[in-house]
């Protein structure tokens, strides 16, 4: 079946009945398909067009985002972070995203998103929870319009469907980008989340971050699709491929995107194809999967130099403004590293008080149990209060 | 079918099945409050398999009762996102088994949300699960699968067994702040009892046990498909000269230690009943909570009457497996009674 | 982005820098694109060229399902099935799919191809158990090469992926086809069982029956997709769409598939359009959700009617292989009515035997006690030994 | 972390590490038998986020150890058919909570195959699964499922706690026709024993507690990651004058009631430890079966040493929710000690 040349199927068209009753296609196949190469505005002619003062505000938040992501890495050496998984490579992605979206639009990050929620707006310290440990989500979702960052992977894609609909149906014109990796597009979660998006046409937005690695499984290893992209048709909706490096691209597709479903025209798929500098966190050995030539190739696609670059050619970026991006970025790294270092202050009695509206008389039990222990350990009556397990 | 008698109602009232009492609590309760939205597998143009959302989406429309695609992880994925926007879904699980696809949002989203958040993201959620044998079902059509559901901090977990229960606890559920896993007895959906459906039954509160027949000698503790059982057992103890009261838990979670313990204080002898499987299930909790809270008031240890620990079997076979009444006596009898004389 | 001109995309062509090193398309898509519409042989010129004796085979397996299918439903008016669920209208599809096999080949059927499971050899009162209720599987997987039939909707795909994928590591030309409904479709399982497959090569052949329903939700609350075969695309596999009446297209689109499969060419994903004319089951009102001009439509375009027109056309089909067709159905109806009027001869203690090798301790005391139970209710010293819960 | 002894090793022992004792059970079983084939998501290049399956893809080829798409109702969907095939899978879950997605396939199939089919089709199937928490993993990463999995007949589920059982058990999951849950206390993935890498460890049958330590006060009851904990306590009760026997469950499914019971009868007071939560958790059977047999020979209610009934908190808190040391120390001076003197 490599060739469609099935014996008889070449008799075709001699004689074409009418379909069955049942069947009629719903969309036009041809317009969901993706382009076959990723789309770039970089570089090109398209550049020229493009609006100088998003350019150089793109510039500030990739320079702020890199240096973010360091000085986030830098938080697990000194043990601020129990882990940080790096979007150094990424940053066009994370703040495109962030951009792309109005105040009342709301945010589906993974794991990996923190930068997207601080581009948003999200104080890094309060994104930070999950990955520092003193909550998992430590922010206000509603307030910020930020879904928790999500750890299992692909199971938030359902929760932008659902919030995207309510919103539809309110008339509210909020739209929901959700973010998920190439790996995450594996799971049956991304499925059931693009189905039900395109069945009710809810405003969603989908990127899919493709870094070309799920940890340490190779693109190869997750999928034969011709692109990620590719899957938007079996959905019925628009698949596009655009270059994950190119800010100026993802922001115009990603803005074409939410502007398209709030005007009713139902979700698209977005494939940004990238490519993670950084190992997967900190505790990971990528030297055990990849090579230091293939990381070079994507040092030299650099999503900061790329952009750099056509500011440059255009005169948009001089070294003044160069050196301001920066400071501005040690500043921000600065306030991050201090904020981390201060005591987060934590009640171990939270432990029992969000679990239920009402605590459960079981919990209360509980929780009266350790405020014992605790006011135990604060006489100095405990033989050994430090330590797991004790 | 068991026919369970409910609160006598005021005026007019004539019989009413458990099913239609569903259907009630949630017309009653998408009515008051327009965030409440009905969805799942053929719950709109068919009102669903059983029936309970019959004339759902004719009286509220498409958009509050939906027809999903057939997907329970969306299913229950989608409206967790719903709830986060300010709606109170209902989700139907078309049988209990086909709930399993929807385990990680269960337990990983909807019972963790408003934990993960400090209490900023509560999500009123109610999903409906028939559940439980006895009807005949073929494979993955009879499980009882209570004991996931308890084991995960987070979820109220609660199940009725009459049907002025089925209304009150169906709309305390959806009026609740916190995810509810609401599961119904399938082999009760026809179980019937007078009532006015001009006078709506009253809201029952989540997490109260209730004593639905007194009595002196051994308390049968047991609840949804098993409680017409447990009170057809202690009609027949009479005769062997027992007494024996039965509580129906109606909350697993949270569980009524207070009532369950003050009957068990009385008596002194208690046996748990119910449908799924003894080992790893519901019964071993309320045993050992029971008997570290009444030690030195039992006179024997708790029992268990409960499903085999297999697969639920195909139907020509599951009378073999569901705890009936000779189960229920034979536990009893070995409460040790010699002991006491 | 209904159409495809962004702002600035236009500009494109002019620049084209090479594609990030981590992406190129690993699949050509169109070649994985279904037809746009559905493939037909009967009442083309393809048909001419149908080996004779296949069509008349296939007549006759037609015949013998639809009668196989009516006395099902009888039985369950008698009380001697537990439910059924009929496959009236699709039986091209079922028998398609049998005839499509080899014998070494796995079919793994979901719960309303018991008739794809009799076309196979099937004895049909072993093929019952699970809807008579006497057993799940009735029969030996192994010795028939039918997987169990499967109750929870897609979740038998992944086995048969799974199966295929260690046949062909273990070089043995083995092919699985796995049969879903077009609801199943939505499941996550198919979405992961489809991709394993395209990333393995597994050879598996994916046939959904679109019947147009899934009980009562009909295909437009399912998907938003051109047709179920272009979820193919996706995964990078090639998708086919098919007249599921039409047994000739059925036959020759999937013994293609199976022998590309076989050959090494990976996994083929077939959409059969086709229509239930029965309710979902017995127990099913399917005036909640259709009407009768839409069965009526589909009686028109009836798969027995197809092939009989093709084959007196022909002059394939004369009244006397007609009548033997009807009587060999009638046959076979008759022994199972025979057959499923007998006792089965149950054992309760089975119900131990199985559960795992050697049953626990704890399953052994249950079994005593169910034991000591049914040797009383044999001694009759029980008080209420029938009734359920009893 | 906790060192614990493992059985002496013949000659040229050195000191192991659990993580690398169930890396040399597979490759063992890799080696003894071609129809041993291991895949998970990274268990291959990367030899798994643990480094358990280190090395086995380079000896054993791509095909033999696989790097499997990341999907886990995929991977042990497929891992089912495989088995049907004749071929012995051993599935990686990633971690705990990452084993959600597959509960379907699990309960619905995996347990339910050979049942199904009256034997004709048994799935030896391994499904590891590291869990529990103490390692400062961040949300979806500590969980302790075992209560699921025990209450799905037709799955055994079985833990080690020291270094040779890692591999013994390992192993026996392996052999065993049935499928089997082998979860693997994190925590304890870098605890250490002599052994002899020449001589691997002998395969421990799967069904048997053992006694860690005699005692003659009162029973632990523990497994997996709590075992270290619940045998600091037993030396820290010295010190009160209490003499506590520690039971290592090491099999949850079959239950070895004969070894428990036999040691509660001995000491006549028990407490269960676990880092579960405790309502609807694994302690909760296991008391409620103790009560059952032992009552007579019981001075006080069989406790509970369990998880809070809470999602497993962040790192930062983690330390107040796990069972340690003094709670349960706390638990046994509530065993009603002056009842009986
Ligand atoms: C359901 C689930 N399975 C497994 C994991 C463990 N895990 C964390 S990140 C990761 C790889 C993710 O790859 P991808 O989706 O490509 O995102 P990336 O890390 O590249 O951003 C895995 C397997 C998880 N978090 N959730
Ligand atoms: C996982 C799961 N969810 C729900 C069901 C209940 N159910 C049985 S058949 C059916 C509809 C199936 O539709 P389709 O896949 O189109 O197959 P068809 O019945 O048309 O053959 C549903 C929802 C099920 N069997 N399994
Ligand atoms: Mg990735
Ligand atoms: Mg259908």
């Amino acid at each position: 079946m490599k060739s469609r040349s099935l014996t008889v199927m070449d008799q075709r068209g001699t004689y074409r009945p009418a379909p069955p009753p049942a069947w009629q296609p719903r969309t036009d196949a041809a317009p969901l398909l993706p382009d076959a190469e990723p789309y770039r505005v970089l570089g090109t002619e398209a550049a020229r067009q493009a609006d100088p003062g998003l350019l150089r505000r793109l510039y500030a938040e990739l320079v702020r985002g890199r240096r973010y992501n360091a000085q986030a890495t830098a938080l697990t050496k000194q043990g601020r972070l129990a882990v940080y998984p790096s979007s150094t490579g990424q940053e066009a992605c994370q703040v495109a995203a962030a951009l792309a979206l109005e105040d009342r639009d709301w945010l589906f990050p993974s794991y990996r998103d923190t930068l997207a929620a601080i581009a948003r707006g999200l104080d890094p310290v309060q994104a930070l929870s999950l990955l520092r440990g003193d909550w998992h989500t430590g922010y206000d979702p509603r307030e910020h319009r930020i879904a928790p960052l999500c750890t299992p992977l692909a199971t938030q894609l359902p929760h932008a469907v659902g919030l995207a609909h309510a919103a539809r149906l309110k008339g509210d014109g909020v739209v929901a980008l959700a973010m998920v990796g190439d790996g995450g597009t594996s799971e049956g979660d991304f499925h059931e989340a693009l189905n039900f998006a395109a069945v009710w046409q809810a405003p969603v937005v989908f990127l899919v971050q493709n870094n070309g690695f799920a940890i340490s499984v190779p693109l190869a290893k997750q999928t034969a699709a011709p692109s990620l992209a590719h899957k938007a048709v079996g959905y019925g909706m628009p698949g596009r491929l655009v270059d994950g490096n190119d800010a100026a691209a993802l922001h115009e597709v990603l803005t074409e995107a939410v502007r398209h479903a709030r005007a009713g025209g139902g979700p698209t798929l977005v494939e940004a194809v990238t490519y993670r500098i950084d190992a997967h966190t900190n505790a990971d050995d990528a030297t055990r999967y990849r090579g230091d030539a293939e990381v070079q190739a994507w040092r030299d696609h650099d999503p900061i130099a790329l952009l750099a670059r056509e500011l440059t050619e255009r005169g948009l970026l001089d070294e003044e403004a160069v050196r301001k991006a920066r400071d501005d970025a040690e500043a921000v790294a600065a306030d991050l590293r201090a904020r981390m270092n201060q005591d987060p202050g934590l009640d171990p009695m939270d432990l029992f008080a969000h679990v239920y509206a009402e605590p459960t008389p079981q919990l209360r039990e509980q929780a009266a149990q350790l405020r014992a222990e605790l006011d135990a350990e604060a006489e100095g009556t405990a033989t050994t209060p430090e330590g797991t397990g004790r | 079918m068991t026919t369970v008698a409910a609160k006598p109602a005021a005026v007019a009232a004539k019989p009413a099945t458990m099913a239609q009492a569903l259907g009630r609590a949630l017309r009653d309760a998408m009515a008051e409050d327009p965030a409440v939205h009905v969805m799942g597998e053929d719950v709109g143009t068919l009102g669903g398999v059983f029936r309970i959302t019959d004339g759902l989406a004719g009286e509220f429309g498409d958009d509050r009762c939906t027809d999903t695609p057939l997907a329970e992880a969306g299913i229950l994925g989608t409206a967790v996102g719903m709830a986060m926007y300010g709606l109170r879904p209902v989700v139907e699980m078309q049988f209990d088994a086909f709930a399993y696809p929807a385990f990680e949002q269960l337990v990983s989203h909807v019972a963790r949300m408003r934990n993960r958040t400090k209490g900023r993201m509560p999500l009123p959620l109610t999903v409906r699960v028939p559940y439980g044998g006895g009807i005949g079902g073929v494979e993955h059509h009879s499980d009882s699968s209570e004991a996931y559901y308890m084991a995960t901090p987070g979820l109220h977990v609660v199940t009725p067994s009459t049907v002025a229960d089925a209304y009150g606890l169906l709309r305390a559920a959806i009026a609740s702040d916190d995810p509810v896993v609401f599961l119904e007895p399938k082999r009760l959906y026809w179980s019937k009892a007078d009532w006015n459906p001009e006078h709506p039954l009253a809201v029952e509160p989540i997490g109260r046990a209730v004593v639905r027949r007194s009595g002196r000698s051994a308390t049968l503790i047991t609840y949804g498909p098993s409680v017409p059982v447990c009170l057809e057992a202690a009609e027949a103890a009479r005769a062997e000269g027992w007494d024996l009261e039965v509580v129906d838990l109606r909350s697993l979670v949270p569980f009524d230690d207070e009532t369950v313990c003050a009957s068990v204080r009385r008596t002194g002898r208690a046996v748990v009943v119910h449908e799924s499987g003894g080992f790893g299930g519901p019964g071993g909790e309320i045993a050992a909570r029971v008997t570290e809270r009444c030690f030195h008031h039992l006179e024997a240890p708790v029992l268990r009457v409960a499903g085999f620990d297999i697969p639920y079997p195909p139907p020509m076979l599951e009378r073999h497996h569901l705890p009936g009444v000779d189960r229920i006596l034979d536990a009893v009898a070995r409460l040790q009674w010699e002991a006491e004389s």
